[in-house]
């Protein structure tokens, strides 16, 4: 008996917890040489801002310690390229699409996603509150629970679509962060997004980024973000979709162990591009070999020790 | 369509080549091909296992041999992932995926093809000269102009001189052949070429291409040159191996999947 | 000519700026076998707390992707045991000796410290504020400003050694808890204490520390604290003491650029117990090789691309 | 006093031992004698250069050869750090520290020494016996019992035989000797024995460790056992290989430094 993998988020049905990580799967079409896109869970677009972005010059990524940091600015086409030259192809896919919505006003996100909702042919938006928000004097939106009840409330008002909150673990309560989202109406939070990094050449004694900071991603993050994940399980009652160095099937378990109900696989896709493969095979035969007949019966099922 | 994955190829040979003590030809088979492997093209290497080292590293194919299934990297070991690699014995599994990139373009049997490596631009440039060869381009059309700091750091000479193609060896010390730099021994010759009939590739460090470039631009050479940036994804996807064009700064293409392979006179180096 | 390490500190001279973690070096004692601890700019003790403290059952660390957990949980022998036992060693030491000191109240925390006064035989305070704040409801002292100035505040009270005050990273911002140690007195910051981490393992669903949750080190974390110490040194008038993850000349060298002054290798001294001395070395190596008279040639000195 | 410092050891041999193929010994040579090398003592191995796994890992002293300098550490393969390890090849360099560690004490050449090894505690105890002839105990007063799962987990039978101590090997199907655990054997001879002139010492796996001492503070036998705990330092400063004491359940010894050695009835197993 093949075990169950699939799951519901906000009234959205993935088929199995697997998606990949915005920013680390391009708009899809790179991949397709690569794995079978019809096999994952859902897809997670390259964040999508109101004008097409060069993002910063390069360098702008750097391998650290089992991670790397990466300043890539948002590079990303604009909405109108968007939704003429990618949509087109993302909706001849059979899986969960999720376009990933970034901004620096509340304006801009708005308007990204009332101009994503005339278009259609999506199923959820991810808003990346990770960003300057330039309105409020360019503290983060992610890290303001006001900004983030906010920047939700406003953007369901012009879409139909399921909202997933992504959480900025540079914060001192995530969980704050979490319950801001569920009250702005967000149906998941996604979690984590990148730490704050920064890397210096010591032999021209400049960052090792143009940018000077950038985002830290892969193994490296991963027991944060597992502890936060986890944090978030226990206080807030609201889907949590795992991100984090998941590299492998024992990573996305124990994501799945401290509460994720979704998944999504970043660096990793840079190292092995079918990791996201690998993990929808490998959580099967994990459930198989422990005799469960459903992903449902390991997530949140971590047991604390007394 | 094949799907590209990764494969765990067998080390075959891993040795050291020329006599400057950097330089190593790797070769592999247990390769199984998803699309033909074209001069241009290039192979993400896992050195380890593990997170650290985490990304793969990218290699130029330097030969292969379809009815062998074997592959041939060379590579100069530059820091901790190629030193890693020169560790790897014969019979040692490597995680390889490819071939990623894009290739050279056929200019056709007429033209004058000049190829210039510098230092380890070498690999593409001797699979690019062998593979006009086997394709029956007239070997005395090709010239490969191949340069180096010094003597040692000229490495498989016997190898591109038994294509039989028109050598011109450089060292920028004057140690063996030319005494310059390759796009010195390009202008020496190029009064001899008919610049409209010739079609030139390029690879090695920045410096070079740029005044490759720069000279091309200036007397109208049409060409190609191989571009290298650090990869962490090697598929298109990280937009983290930018390169500017040259006419719009702030426009940006991808080394590993728009290129390695750029129109001379496209890229700002 | 010998390039000049030495570097001061609220008064306080260390022949370099290389010193060793809270709670990764022990009381000393154990590393005589294995460096010349005089060579080292200054020994920074395992937290002291008032009562002796066994610390939580084991498991109380594991690895992580180039990184640590660990759960301690402030084992020590407290401050009466560290007073008869500890000191009379440390005090026979040709180095500046730190006494790091944690609790859960207030008054432990002035207390621990009184005691020290008294006992006398060292040179600073450095206070460990990431620990759960009994008095105001369990938030940590570390991670509110306002706890930070009273905490530093009381100490100050009942000391003459300057204080240096061990922050949190765990934070929004650490450079408004920079700010606050400032304003409470303390003559430095040392940062980053610990990222709050978790590993579960999928084999029997438990924590892999006791504990739950634990305290990320190591080179995993360098890209963080590396930062967050730029970020201080940017926007606070402070001096700062860099940890996190270094573990070579050129981690060090990289702390240094972004604007620390003191270091503190901690995790590194498991790997390699002396870590510590063939930084120093290397240090003096790097300034040679660069014809740089003076440590503070490096100090600050990363430069930001425009 | 002379510091213990890490050392880059050349590795002489790495090879499997016995059949069961999880077996490795490892004998490596230059390596500065900082102390006397004790049995019980262990090695704290760095198996890679890189950061990934980032700790040492323990292992014990299986032989130490003074004269030419070898020393030799036996392990199965478990997990990463041993299987990385059991790559090693002949001439490759592995960074360790040691001696660390406390040792096996002395119990009187009078008495009757008995060891009890299961499966991956054999190399300690080989060491001991070894060390216990070579000093001059009476051989007919060394029993070593040794346990393993099946034939194929007992390595190094031959090794024992030579040593020329009375040997009772135990399997738990027994496939070969006795058959069942090794505190069977022990009590199948424990009327054979004067237990107030025996010594026991005992390493294995932990629930043949609690067996033993169990039994040991049932009919009043002394002894010691060595531990094992993921060890972060192996120097004593982290705290995070610690085992409670019997006595005090919130009283914690570190294995590390205050073992790996300790008196039997001492530990919370
Ligand atoms: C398409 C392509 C083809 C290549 N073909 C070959 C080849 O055939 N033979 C060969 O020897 N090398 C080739 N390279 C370069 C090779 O990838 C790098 O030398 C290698 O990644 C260095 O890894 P490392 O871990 O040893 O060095 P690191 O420790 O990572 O770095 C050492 C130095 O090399 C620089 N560097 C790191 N990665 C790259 C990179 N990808 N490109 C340029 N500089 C880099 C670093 O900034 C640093 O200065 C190619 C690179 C690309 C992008
Ligand atoms: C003092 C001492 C002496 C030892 N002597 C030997 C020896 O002579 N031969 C030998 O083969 N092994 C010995 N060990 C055990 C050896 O250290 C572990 O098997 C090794 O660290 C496992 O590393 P790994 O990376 O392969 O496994 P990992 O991937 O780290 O772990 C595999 C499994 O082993 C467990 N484990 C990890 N480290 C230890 C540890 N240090 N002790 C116990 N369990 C652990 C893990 O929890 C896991 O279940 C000794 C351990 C100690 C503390
Ligand atoms: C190169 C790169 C680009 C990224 N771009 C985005 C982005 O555009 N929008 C976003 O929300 N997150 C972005 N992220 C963050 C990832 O989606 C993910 O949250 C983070 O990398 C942690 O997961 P990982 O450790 O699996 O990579 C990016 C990450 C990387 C490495
Ligand atoms: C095992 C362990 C125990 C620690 N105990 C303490 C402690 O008692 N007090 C404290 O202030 N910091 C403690 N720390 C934190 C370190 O002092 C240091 O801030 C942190 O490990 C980051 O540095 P690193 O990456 O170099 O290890 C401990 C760290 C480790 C790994
Ligand atoms: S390496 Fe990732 S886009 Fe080129
Ligand atoms: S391993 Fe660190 S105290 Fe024992």
């Amino acid at each position: 008996m093949k075990p169950d993998l699939q799951i519901e988020i906000g009234g959205v049905t993935w088929k199995n917890p697997v998606s990949v990580a915005s920013g680390t799967f391009g708009y899809g079409e790179e991949f397709a040489n690569l794995i079978d896109l019809n096999a994952l869970g859902a897809i997670v677009t390259k964040s999508i801002t109101m004008k097409e972005r060069p993002g910063h010059p390069p360098p702008r990524t750097c391998e650290t310690a089992a991670g790397m940091l990466n300043a890539i600015g948002l590079a990303n086409v604009g909405i109108e390229r968007f939704i003429d030259e990618k949509i087109p192809f993302l909706k001849k896919l059979e899986t969960v699409i999720i376009v990933n919505v970034a901004g620096s006003t509340l304006f801009e996100y708005v308007e990204v996603c009332r101009l994503l909702e005339k278009a259609g042919h999506f199923d959820m938006i991810e808003l990346n509150v990770s960003c300057p928000n330039v309105d409020e004097g360019g503290m983060e939106f992610g890290t303001d629970a006001t900004s983030i009840i906010k920047v939700i409330g406003a953007v369901r008002e012009v879409t139909t679509r399921p909202i997933i909150a992504k959480l900025s673990p540079n914060v001192t309560s995530i969980v704050d962060m979490a319950r801001a989202a569920k009250e702005g109406g967000a149906v998941a939070v996604s979690m984590i997004n990148t730490l704050v990094g920064m890397s210096v050449s010591i032999h021209d004694w400049q960052p090792r980024l143009t940018n000077g900071t950038g985002g830290l991603s892969g193994p490296a993050i991963k027991p944060v973000a597992v502890a936060m994940v986890h944090k978030v399980a226990s206080a807030v009652d609201i889907p949590i979709i795992g991100i984090g160095g998941i590299s492998d099937t024992a990573d996305a378990v124990e994501f799945h162990l401290v509460g994720a109900r979704g998944l999504q696989i970043g660096t990793a896709n840079f190292v092995n591009p079918d990791t996201s493969m690998t993990i929808i095979k490998g959580l099967s035969e994990y459930l198989k070999q422990r005799k469960l007949a459903s992903i449902h019966d390991i997530i949140g099922k971590v047991q604390l020790r007394s | 369509m094949k799907k590209i994955k990764a494969q765990h190829c067998r080390v075959i040979q891993n040795k050291q080549v020329g006599k400057n003590g950097d330089y190593y030809s790797l070769k592999f088979d247990e390769f199984r091909v998803s699309r033909s492997i074209w001069p241009g093209n290039f192979l993400h290497v896992k050195v380890t296992d593990t997170v650290d080292p985490l990304f793969r590293r990218a290699f130029s194919v330097a030969d292969y041999d379809p009815e062998r299934g074997v592959l041939e990297i060379i590579y100069k070991v530059v820091g901790r992932g190629t030193s890693i690699l020169s560790q790897k014995k014969k019979g040692d599994r490597i995680d390889i995926i490819g071939p990623l990139g894009n290739r050279f373009s056929s200019p056709g049997r007429k033209k004058t093809a000049v190829l210039v490596a510098g230092g380890i631009g070498f690999p593409p440039m001797y699979f690019l000269a062998k593979n006009l060869v086997n394709r029956g381009h007239d070997k005395r059309k090709i010239l490969f102009i191949y340069g180096g700091r010094s003597k040692t750091d000229l490495i498989e000479m016997q190898r591109i001189r038994r294509l039989g193609v028109d050598l011109i060896p450089c060292t920028d010390d004057g140690s063996y052949g030319f005494k310059g730099f390759v796009t010195g021994a390009l202008a020496d010759r190029i009064d001899q070429l008919d610049t409209a009939q010739t079609f030139v590739w390029g690879c090695g460090p920045e410096p070079m291409l740029a005044a490759l470039q720069d000279m091309a631009l200036d007397i109208g050479l049409i060409g190609e040159i191989s571009l290298e940036a650090p990869m962490p994804c090697g598929v298109g996807v990280c937009l983290g191996c930018i390169k500017a064009t040259l006419d719009n700064p702030r426009k940006y293409v991808r080394v590993c999947y728009d290129g390695p392979v750029f129109k001379l006179g496209e890229i700002k180096i």
